[in-house]
């Protein structure tokens, strides 16, 4: 397997996008990525989406996204993991690269979310668990990460309060995101204070409908110096791991174990382990998400990450950052563009080019991006060349 | 008449049909064609028991399409023998009393108007124990 | 890159079976896949399925399949491109494999499509095609095949008597085929006879709606031997092309430009030409589709493949047989499977265990597999080791 | 009210706007953000004409959800400017009588009740010359 690179990011502003397309919002960041990368053409292209057909009727999503960015004849596959589509799309592009059937492809993702109603959209992403034994019983996605908040509150003597410092801490970060959907910061009280959508979740704990698109350009690490200018990210370890559609399947309802795998895999293949990585981009799609995945890939013990966000651990500045993009809860969520857009940050924040947001010292970052109740995750190990 | 998707699902949401592994024992709910811990591919077909413990619960405030109507609603998973939960709405109960570890029987009743069909699903939801006492 | 064979494939019964979910049909296929070549574990798996969204409600499917077969925490992932979903499947598990990631990959492919009612269905595969600019007229996939057939048949003088060639063929074929959805034969008269969905298709010029599932197992070519019992049939092509997703974006109507450039890629990777196949499945979703499809990837010269039917030449027996398997017309047509039907069907005969239906010393065999109007193109070529 | 979705497309389907790039001058209907001959960005928004010539045709016999009540009906490609193409319904037209080659005007007309939202859609139909001709 070749080594490979990535050499260009893009990605369009997020957010309630009236007035771009689903095939606007995907050409316009796939051509700020190739812009990025000083390149003209590709090889190659993956379209991570979970749902063009619940949100769009449209399906058939490679060449459309082929036809509007003007490179017909390319290849273009269309990728679906529900919310780890986008990290799935980067990690069929890494294989393409790296077995060598291709030199350049771009890898994004793209979701267009408010062309239906919320409950319309609700009953597409409910579509991510299982349709017959879950969403049929009327769950919801707030409902289903709830159903794991209280298992996870009651074990580990976790309150609401604790929790809510998840996303006040995102959209902290998300502030000094300009590409964010709420570049606002909240308070633990306005959390609280927030309507509840499934108890114990609020509003506020819950990430947003979202339109919006992102892309990467991948390359043979070697190339990348000669294809681009810019400085390469390269990609030390890839891996992505499956659980049971169902959450009530689960042994242990808290623990995520397709992250916990995915990760165990990407560690051994970067030959590195948790302590060497400065920056982690987790699926924060609930509050919730963010705590459990941190404490199963190993970056806190059980029960220990519950509070480290109000402990500042996870902030800016503190041991680990942890979504200093925002995450999905400030920045947005897009559900098939939300695992390149993890990649982006890392890629801005390896290059030292993050701004306000840069975490000091940088050289090692992981991306975490998982599909439904985590019956998909997949982990990428990125590091500054 | 039913279309072929909701009368297919008729053995577990009727009668709560599982699948026992003829090899290790393992159950499953729905029953599969393979065992995901050995890998055999006989069952046994058993009969859940309609009652169960409440592992952890929601409150639906915010529902998709097709119940609309019916939120705020709550949706459990519960423990029906050792090792296998099943999800379900939880009724006739007062939605500030729930806790988790209570026992819960299950009944028949109707779950959703399909939208999509405009068919009556009918399936298990699960009632508090003490409904039957009082 | 590493060679990679082909050395177990399955599948399901294909018609209206309803009594089989979405999950049961992939499992099965996948299980007799495994069973034929006699593993018990895969390193990853690939579900090609088109709309899960639109005809099940269903997104997630590579995590759902994964934990159904068994075999989480396996890497697991859905790829969709209308039609040609089976096909991308089968080639994103080859470079899974020909890159060294994995080496024993499932590609499989599964539609479930009589769970919605005919209009219903109908709009679900109308979102192959252009939403805004084609399905949002009330063009149908019949339709726009038969948009290509008017053309073409008034350019070479073609009847709809020499057309009806192809399904009277193929239904000749599938009757031989015992996982045909239709084991019947039909004449020309039936199919002028049979009522017109869009002019000039009737409905016996269309392939039809059906549930089923299709699976088959890659490995290094280097390993295949010592994996399993059954003759491995080597990958020798592998091409995967794009083209405008509107059809009135195409110079000629008529050529499907990302058959001729997939095939293009898969004769140079081959190191063949047309001249060399002993055998072709073709993506005969229309009889017009066929006929296009042969005259694309040169096979014939333009207009020539109008009567290739009529004449004998692409039967079984003939100079070069087309749809043995019976094709999407007579073997049936569940939109995400078809790809990797093709692909099991250039196996048996490439083993030279396809019985009634074998081609006489079968060596090499090219399936294409197309999404849309072509507006993506798989093509693989395949040769008995 | 209309949702976003419908209100996006309204010049193209209402005012027939296209995109000519501003470097090689291939015109794009609908309008894009890149030219996929010479790959420029800069585009000149002009309008098609509302008329065009039939390059071929069908009869929908069995139509999509959204259009049951329509059928049968008449879709064909038009071409409005030399290598420019649009798909759309011809409408007050003998459907016997079409052939392909013949010169057509495009209306503003209702094309759908969009089944998913209830919205009114509308946008362009051709109908045949001859009727502005009687
Ligand atoms: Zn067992
Ligand atoms: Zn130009």
């Amino acid at each position: 397997m070749r080594e490979v690179a990535v050499i260009g990011i893009g990605m369009t502003k997020w957010g309630e996008c009236w007035k771009s397309s689903l095939r606007d919002l995907f050409v316009e960041a796939a051509l700020k990525a190739m812009d990025d990368a000083g390149i003209a053409q590709i090889d190659s292209l993956y379209v991570g989406c979970m749902s063009g057909g619940l949100f769009n009727g449209q399906e058939h999503i490679g060449p459309l996204m082929a036809d509007y960015l003007g490179v017909c004849p390319v290849p273009a596959v269309r990728v679906e993991s529900a919310c780890a589509s986008g990290g799935v799309a980067f990690r069929q592009a890494y294989m393409e690269v790296a077995c060598g059937m291709s030199d350049i492809v771009l890898a994004g993702g793209v979701e267009k979310m408010t062309d239906v109603d919320g409950s319309e959209a609700t009953y597409a992403l409910g579509t991510a668990a299982d349709q017959e034994y879950e969403s049929f019983h009327g769950i919801t996605f707030p409902g289903l990460y709830a159903l794991i908040a209280r298992v996870y509150m009651q074990k580990y003597g976790i309150t609401s309060q604790d929790m809510a410092a998840v996303p006040v801490k995102n959209h902290a970060h998300g502030l000094k995101n300009p590409n964010a959907q709420f570049q606002r910061a909240i308070t633990i009280e306005e959390v609280l204070h927030s309507s509840m959508v499934a108890d114990p979740l609020h509003l506020l704990d819950c990430s947003p409908i979202t339109d919006g698109a992102a892309a990467v350009i991948l390359c043979p690490l070697e190339k990348a110096k000669s294809l681009s200018q810019k400085r390469p990210v390269k990609i030390l370890g890839s891996a992505h791991a499956t659980d049971s559609i169902a959450l009530h399947d689960r042994k242990q309802i808290e623990f995520f174990a397709s992250a916990a795998i995915a990760s165990k895999k990407a560690f051994a293949q970067a030959k590195i382990g948790p302590e060497s990585v400065n920056l982690v981009e987790v699926h924060d799609c609930f509050s919730i998400a963010e705590i459990c995945a941190l404490e199963s890939m190993g970056f806190f013990a059980p029960g220990q990450a519950g509070k480290a966000a109000g402990q500042g651990i996870t902030a800016l500045g503190g041991k680990l950052p942890v979504n200093v993009s925002g995450g999905l809860k400030s920045k947005g969520h897009p559900v098939g563009a939300t695992g390149i857009a993890q990649i982006i940050e890392l890629v801005e924040q390896l290059r030292n080019e993050a701004g306000q947001r840069q975490v000091q010292n940088a050289k090692i970052g992981l991306a975490q991006n998982m599909g439904g109740t985590a019956a998909s995750s997949v982990v990428h190990i990125l590091e500054a060349c | 008449m039913f279309p072929a998707k909701i009368w297919r699902e008729f053995p577990q949401r009727y009668r709560l049909e599982a699948a026992k592994c003829k090899k290790c024992g393992k159950t499953f709910f729905p029953p599969r064609l393979v065992c995901n811990s050995c890998f055999h591919r006989e069952f046994e077909s058993i009969k859940l028991p309609w009652e169960g413990t409440l592992v952890t619960y929601t409150i639906i405030r915010t529902p998709p399409s097709s119940f609309s109507d019916q939120a705020p609603y709550a949706v459990g998973i519960i423990e029906v023998v050792p090792g296998l939960k099943i999800t379900c709405q939880i009724v006739d109960v007062d939605l500030d009393k729930l806790a988790s570890g209570q026992k819960l029987f299950l009944e028949f009743r109707l779950i959703q108007k399909d939208g999509k069909q405009g068919v009556l699903c009918y399936g298990y939801k699960a009632v508090p124990v003490a409904d039957y006492n009082s």
